[in-house]
């Protein structure tokens, strides 16, 4: 199949790579960019684990044409942090004991991400309701729901790149 | 980044064609054992490498008319072990079996290595003493030069960049039946040589019909030794000739110092290579 | 202890199968997804003001991760270490700088780092970094760095960074005593250890958070001295040694591993590193040359009564290891003889050259060319027979070393090596080709195995066995080749009774296996060999101790053996291993145990006259050789060698004949045929086709003839062999060719044109 | 960079990839995983990079990848498919020809192309066959003693 070029920002820097029509993002991001943060967990969007943000927006990898991505940016686990410093939601995750095995913990970070961006004053029912896309089978999601409340009084700061 | 094509080329014609267009811009590669190191180290810089290994007609070792024809892809492993290079023209077996190492034998080739024009050309001695013609042709034009005044200066040759060395060229004669081939380097395989003589000769009851010397790495350029030739030209030849010959063969070798030799050593070990090779060639 | 059943029989090694396969991972054998490659950029000049430094090109260049320069590192000076885990025998470490800072002082040495996407792009952007160098007038002989008033090669005000001494009895005396005295100048050159294989690795950062570093290192201790250049807790670096394709002392330093580490920490990426043949030579340490004085002073009947020795030896740009390898040289300087009156002075000189550091025999080889060419003289000038007066001279048990006065408790084998050599060469061979004159030459040696004891070394060993049966052991031991590895899986093998194929070892990884110490000194067979035997003989205890129970047999009575636990005085009846095991486990009797083997203990030596048990124990040898010389080209050809060493047990004799073939080999190079020339600082033999290594068709096919005494302090009474196979080949060479053609060469290489300067004088 | 579509035979199986004009087949053959091909100078001086190209031994870092296109390659991984292969490698790990291991590959490839050719060859042609690959570790003798006893058991045979 011919492959054509695509050009994307992800995680802040401009990439250019090849990809045949029917590549899956999921793909492209873990086995030719190598940042194998982004889980792979069910391939149906059944579980969220391989949540990336898509201009912003949360999206399923292995549900997202990487040829749709063309122009658009493209956010992972990896790109949260600043350097040493962890992301608020990083932070509080850890804090919280939110991470036990910590498969579905990038998916939920990056979904929170977008929550709180969309509704920075989010209550717990409001956060409950978003991140039911992202499957957890270690923690209860009592830690996590708590981690991301943590951060809703931070308001604006920081929390949208 | 740099940008650099290959092509290989079906035919001789196609070949030509392309050093035609691209002149400078080409090198021609066949056994590589110069080109690729020449390429890492960035002595060359080509934009486009002509492979004429595929070239068929470049092969093989043909006899004909009181001559020999040598394609400039036959390899060195080829002359070894073909038989009327041993029966004819010994001197040049004796060169290749010297040449570097069995491994690399099996790809460099006698073109490739007068090409590359090193002092140290170990195949370029017997060529040159057995007085051959290298044929060159480039689109539409052919010439032949006698290989004596092949080489220019180290790494240099009359070749202008359209040509192809096409085919290397030598007589079935006496003399050249008659030959030796000596080195000396600093391990006995894989041996960028100090010094290398050959000798042909045509003698008979004790006088020198006719002689060719040739000698590597001792001058700029392979070179022959036409003023000992000259010198020991239908003289009679024994002990006292020789020695004096000897001396000769020292002045006129032109060597320099280097990390494997001294200007000195190549001057003496010269006279006595060529002493060795004509008291071989006179038993 | 009953009968050996593994050890010192020829067995095939554990490592060879996966080498002959092609399916051994060397340490750039490995790929990691999205890896970078790492380059260095080297110094153009020997010495130089380094001016500024211009990155920007390179790190504008597409591809380019990084770009890092002096200012990067984070304790860019510190000290080169020798792997010693205490602080004992400190003192000896000097200035070690991972990038050339304000100044260089030698060529090669490394300025920046580079990491890019890929090869193609690092090879270009590395010629990006502009630096602008003030260049130096630098000083390029060792005699010359040592006169005050020299150029200084460092930031301290002289260039001699070592001195040693030896004394014994009257020196004078001695001379007034002798009634023959020769005086002689030796020299030797740089010789670079040429291992297939050049310096490379790779590394990354693991999800802890350390830096792992695959790499093949003859010092896997090293990983505290990357820790600490990085400002990093010393658990934060691993190092996972990998089987070393040739290291011969060039590996014991650091190589590349530094650079990865930094480029890695700095991309947090994997880095690829790999040196190509041209920077190995240009870049990694290299054999001292020396520059040795002598005078010797004997009797009529050839008994030796005074030696004085005068060494210079340049220890190029930085120290490293230059002082231990001079140390070794000072004992090493009179040889395995006894002399009355002696006096040593060493002395090591900074210069703008290529550093130095160990390379097989660490500072004996230069030396023994010395001592033993003065032999051959004597013998000659005496009409003595070159055996005869080794014989008349040489320390023998009881006897103690001239040098430091360390009496030899064990057999000292000789004269018996040297009679063994001599005569294992037989009549001279009849050449009928009338330029050839056929000669034959002898040497003996003596050198040290195990480190110096003021190091207090040490090796640990892990050995677990399994409940089906199998074996694990766990040693940082790092293998270059030798057999390291394999030698302590016939330790254990042995010793528990179970065949070599269910024995599995891991080795050398700095987080997951205890430390076993430097493969280095020849001393792993002896030290780590006995970590092994040591743990293996505790799990055998506990095994013995509860199949004594069991079968109501007294503990004394049971040994091991195939895979069963044996009535000593009834074969036939017996407990297989496995029920032993089975019962151990239910009774919850470890049959593990990680064991600590420790060398002798010493004080640090007076240094200006160094005296008594500096190492633990010696390794006695003779090499004999036969050649014939052109006499119109100077050509020698070597037709037989022999060595002949008292190895103590040949664990593994296939092993040991590999060392005494090779090394034997490698001394004929130094001999015949290899110098890394460099003039003014610049290395004029930066490849294969100038530095020139002996092929198989340069040499005879070498013999080895083992003593096996029983006498050494290693497993089994072994002692070390991997050096010493090496270190006196050169003289016996030289002294050849003294019987083919009455000259005596007395600088290395012995090359054609330098026989025939010396047989015919100027060529005309 | 212009990129190459090449295909070979690597060990009797079937490679598609791409090269530049001017890759070397060693470089090739290491990017492609073929790890056992080993790298020591690059200059075609110390042998260990050989591999095997149309029936002869040829140093890889001195042929270009594509002159190997189409082409049939041997590397040390191959050899077991041979019965000449496996018995020069069984003799090697019995003879103790090997120690480092870096000059294996090219040692056996090496002594198998020339044992194809010459059967029974003496201990002299044997040292002379091997003299364009470097070993700084057994001295030859072992590797001698490793590919001399595979030519006896061949004598024996015939």
């Amino acid at each position: 199949m011919k492959k054509m070029e695509i050009e994307f920002i992800l995680n802040g820097k401009k990439r250019k790579i090849e990809v045949k029509p029917n590549d899956l993002l999921i793909n492209i991001i873990r086995e030719d960019l190598y940042l194998t943060g982004t889980k792979y967990g069910c391939g149906l969007g059944e579980c969220g684990v391989c949540t990336v943000l898509l201009n912003g927006e949360p999206v399923l990898s292995c549900l997202t044409l990487a040829i749709t991505v063309d122009g658009k940016e493209i956010t992972t686990i990896e790109g949260l942090a600043q350097g040493d410093e962890l992301h608020p939601l990083q932070k509080a995750f850890l804090k919280n004991g939110a991470v036990q095995c910590g498969f579905c913990t990038p998916g939920m970070i990056l979904t929170a991400t977008a929550l709180l961006r969309e509704n920075p004053d989010a209550t717990e029912d409001e956060i409950r309701n978003y991140m039911r896309g992202n499957l957890c089978r270690c923690t209860g999601y009592v830690q996590i729901i708590k981690a991301i409340k943590e951060c809703t009084s931070i308001k604006n700061k920081g929390l949208t790149n | 980044m740099k940008q650099i094509k290959y092509i290989s080329p079906r035919t001789k014609e196609e070949a030509l064609e392309v050093l035609q267009q691209e002149k400078d811009r080409a090198c021609i590669v066949a056994g590589c054992s110069n080109v690729l190191p020449n390429l890492k180290d960035k002595k060359i810089a080509p934009q486009i490498l002509v492979d004429i290994t595929t070239l068929e007609s470049l092969k093989g070792i043909f006899k004909k008319e009181g001559k020999i024809l040598l394609g400039p892809l036959t390899t060195i492993n080829e002359l070894i072990s073909s038989k009327i290079i041993l029966e004819e023209y010994p001197v040049l077996t004796q060169a290749a079996r010297e040449f570097a190492d069995p491994i690399v034998r099996n790809t460099a080739t006698v073109g490739g290595n007068l090409v590359t024009a090193s002092p140290a050309a170990d195949l370029a001695v017997p060529l040159l003493s057995l007085d051959a013609i290298v044929k060159i042709e480039s689109l539409g034009d052919k010439r032949e030069v006698n290989l004596i005044n092949f080489f220019t200066a180290p790494g240099e040759t009359i070749l202008n960049s359209h040509e192809l060395v096409v085919g290397i060229e030598f007589k079935q004669s006496d003399i050249n039946k008659n030959g030796c081939f000596m080195k000396i380097g600093q391990r006995k395989a894989m041996a960028i040589s100090i010094a290398t003589l050959a000798v042909n000769l045509d003698w008979k009851e004790n006088t020198i019909n006719q002689i060719r010397i040739a000698a590597g790495s001792v001058a700029p350029t392979p070179l022959r030794l036409t003023g000992v030739e000259e010198f020991l030209k239908n003289k009679k030849l024994n002990q006292e000739l020789i020695e004096e010959a000897v001396i000769k063969v020292s002045k006129e070798v032109n060597p320099i110092s280097d990390i494997r030799a001294s200007e000195g050593y190549r001057r003496y070990i010269s006279g006595i290579l060529f002493k060795r090779a004509i008291e071989r060639l006179a038993n | 202890m009953s009968q050996l059943k593994i050890i010192g029989k020829p067995i095939s090694r554990d490592d060879a199968w996966a080498k002959a396969k092609g399916e051994l991972k060397y340490a750039d054998d490995f790929s990691l997804p999205g890896m970078l490659y790492g380059k260095v950029l080297h110094s153009k000049y020997p010495a130089a003001k380094i001016i500024s430094i211009n990155t920007e090109k390179a790190k504008q260049f597409s591809g380019v991760r990084a770009v890092l320069t002096a200012g990067d590192v984070p304790h860019n000076e510190t000290v080169t270490r020798f792997g010693q885990s205490s602080e004992v025998g400190k003192g000896f470490e000097g200035l070690y700088r991972v990038l050339a800072d304000k100044k260089v002082r030698f060529m090669g040495e490394a300025i920046a780092l580079l990491a890019a996407d890929t090869e193609e792009i690092a090879e270009e952007a590395i010629n990006l970094i502009e630096v602008e160098y003030e260049p130096l007038p630098g000083v390029f002989d060792p005699v010359e760095a040592m006169q005050p008033g020299a150029y200084l090669v460092g930031e301290v005000d002289s260039n001699i960074i070592a001195q040693f001494g030896c004394a014994q009895g009257d020196i004078e005396r001695g001379f007034k005593e002798a009634d023959i005295i020769i005086e002689d100048t030796y020299k030797v050159p740089f010789v670079d250890h040429a291992y297939l294989e050049t310096e490379s690795g790779i590394a990354w950062i693991d999800e802890n958070s350390v830096i792992n570093i695959r790499v093949g290192s003859q010092v896997i201790e090293h990983f505290r001295d990357v820790a600490d250049v990085l400002g990093l807790p010393h658990n934060r670096v691993r190092y996972r040694g990998t089987m070393m394709g040739g290291g011969f002392g060039g590996k014991e330093d650091i190589t590349v591993e530094t650079y990865l580490a930094l480029l890695t920490w700095k991309t947090k990426k994997p880095v690829r590193l790999v040196y190509s043949r041209e920077e190995s030579i240009l870049c990694h340490s290299k054999r001292h040359p020396f520059i040795m004085h002598y005078k010797v002073g004997a009797k009529k009947d050839g008994k030796l009564v005074a030696l004085e020795a005068e060494l210079i030896s340049d220890a190029g740009a930085y120290p490293y290891l230059s002082p231990w390898v001079n140390l070794y040289a000072t004992v090493n300087a009179a040889g395995p003889y006894c002399i009355p009156h002696i006096k040593v002075n060493t002395y090591c000189v900074l210069t703008n050259n290529t550093f130095t550091s160990a390379n097989r025999g660490f500072g004996a080889p230069q030396p023994n060319m010395a001592y033993e060419s003065i032999m051959d003289e004597l013998a000659h000038q005496l009409s003595i027979n070159p055996l005869e007066i080794r014989r008349i001279n040489c320390l023998t048990t009881g006897k103690a070393l001239s040098t430091t006065g360390q009496t030899f408790k064990t057999y000292v084998a000789l004269p018996e090596v040297a009679e063994k050599a001599w005569e294992a060469l037989g009549n001279p061979t009849r050449i009928k080709d009338k330029y050839k004159k056929v000669g034959q030459g002898l040497a003996i040696g003596l050198m040290s195995y195990g480190r110096m004891t003021f190091l207090h070394d040490s090796s640990r060993c892990y050995v677990r066995l399994e409940s089906d049966g199998s074996i694990l052991i766990r040693s940082g031991i790092p293998d270059l080749g030798g057999g390291q590895v394999s030698i302590l899986c016939q330790i254990v093998a042995e010793e528990l009774g179970v065949p070599m194929s269910k024995i599995n070892i891991y080795y050398s990884d700095t987080a997951l296996t205890p430390l076993a110490g430097t493969t280095t000194a020849t001393r792993q067979t002896y030290m780590s060999g006995n970590a092994a035997l040591k743990a293996a003989r505790e799990i055998k205890k506990r095994l013995i101790y509860k199949a004594a129970q069991m079968m109501n047999v007294h503990t004394d009575n049971l040994d091991i053996g195939e895979e069963k636990i044996i009535v000593k005085y009834k074969p036939s009846q017996y407990l297989p291993l496995i029920e032993a095991i089975k019962a151990c486990n239910a009774d919850g009797i470890e049959l593990f145990c990680e064991a600590q083997f420790n060398g002798p203990f010493t004080m640090t030596p007076d240094l200006s006259n160094i005296r008594g048990m500096i190492f633990p124990d010696f390794t006695f040898g003779a090499q004999a050789v036969e050649i014939a010389v052109d006499i119109e080209t100077g050509e020698v050809e070597v037709l037989k060698l022999v060595t002949c060493y008292d190895v103590g047990k040949a664990i593994n004799p296939l092993s040991v004949e590999g060392q005494m073939e090779g090394g034997s080999i490698y001394g004929l190079g130094y001999a015949l045929m290899e110098e890394v020339i460099i003039k003014d600082g610049v290395t004029l033999t930066p490849s294969f086709s100038e530095y020139i290594i002996p092929t198989s068709a340069d040499v005879p096919e070498a013999k080895a003839i083992l003593v096996e005494s029983g006498g050494g302090l290693g497993p089994y009474g072994a002692k070390g062999i991997g050096e010493p196979a090496c270190s006196i080949i050169a003289p016996a060479i030289l002294n050849a060719i003294y019987n083919a053609v009455g000259v005596r060469i007395k600088s290395l290489p012995a090359t054609p044109e330098k026989i025939i300067r010396t047989l015919k004088g100027q060529f005309n | 960079m212009e990129e190459y579509k090449i295909e070979m035979k690597i060990n009797g199986e079937r490679l598609v990839a791409t090269t530049q004009a001017d890759e070397s087949l060693l470089k090739f053959l290491r990017r492609n995983g073929f790890f056992e091909v080993k790298c020591g100078c690059e200059k075609g001086e110390c042998g260990t990079c050989t591999v095997i190209l149309q029936g002869k031994a040829v140093k890889s870092c001195i042929t270009l990848a594509l002159q190997a296109n189409n082409k049939e390659v041997w590397t040390i991984r191959g050899m077991e498919k041979f019965e000449l292969g496996r018995k020069l490698q069984e003799s090697f790990v019995q003879y103790g020809a090997i120690q480092c291991g870096f000059c294996t590959p090219g040692m056996i490839l090496v002594a198998k192309a020339y044992l194809d050719k010459n059967p029974i060859p003496d201990r002299k042609e044997i040292k002379r066959e091997i003299a364009g690959n470097l070993c700084r570790c057994t001295g030859y003798k072992k590797i001698i003693d490793a590919i001399y006893a595979v030519a006896e058991e061949n004598k024996k045979m015939n």
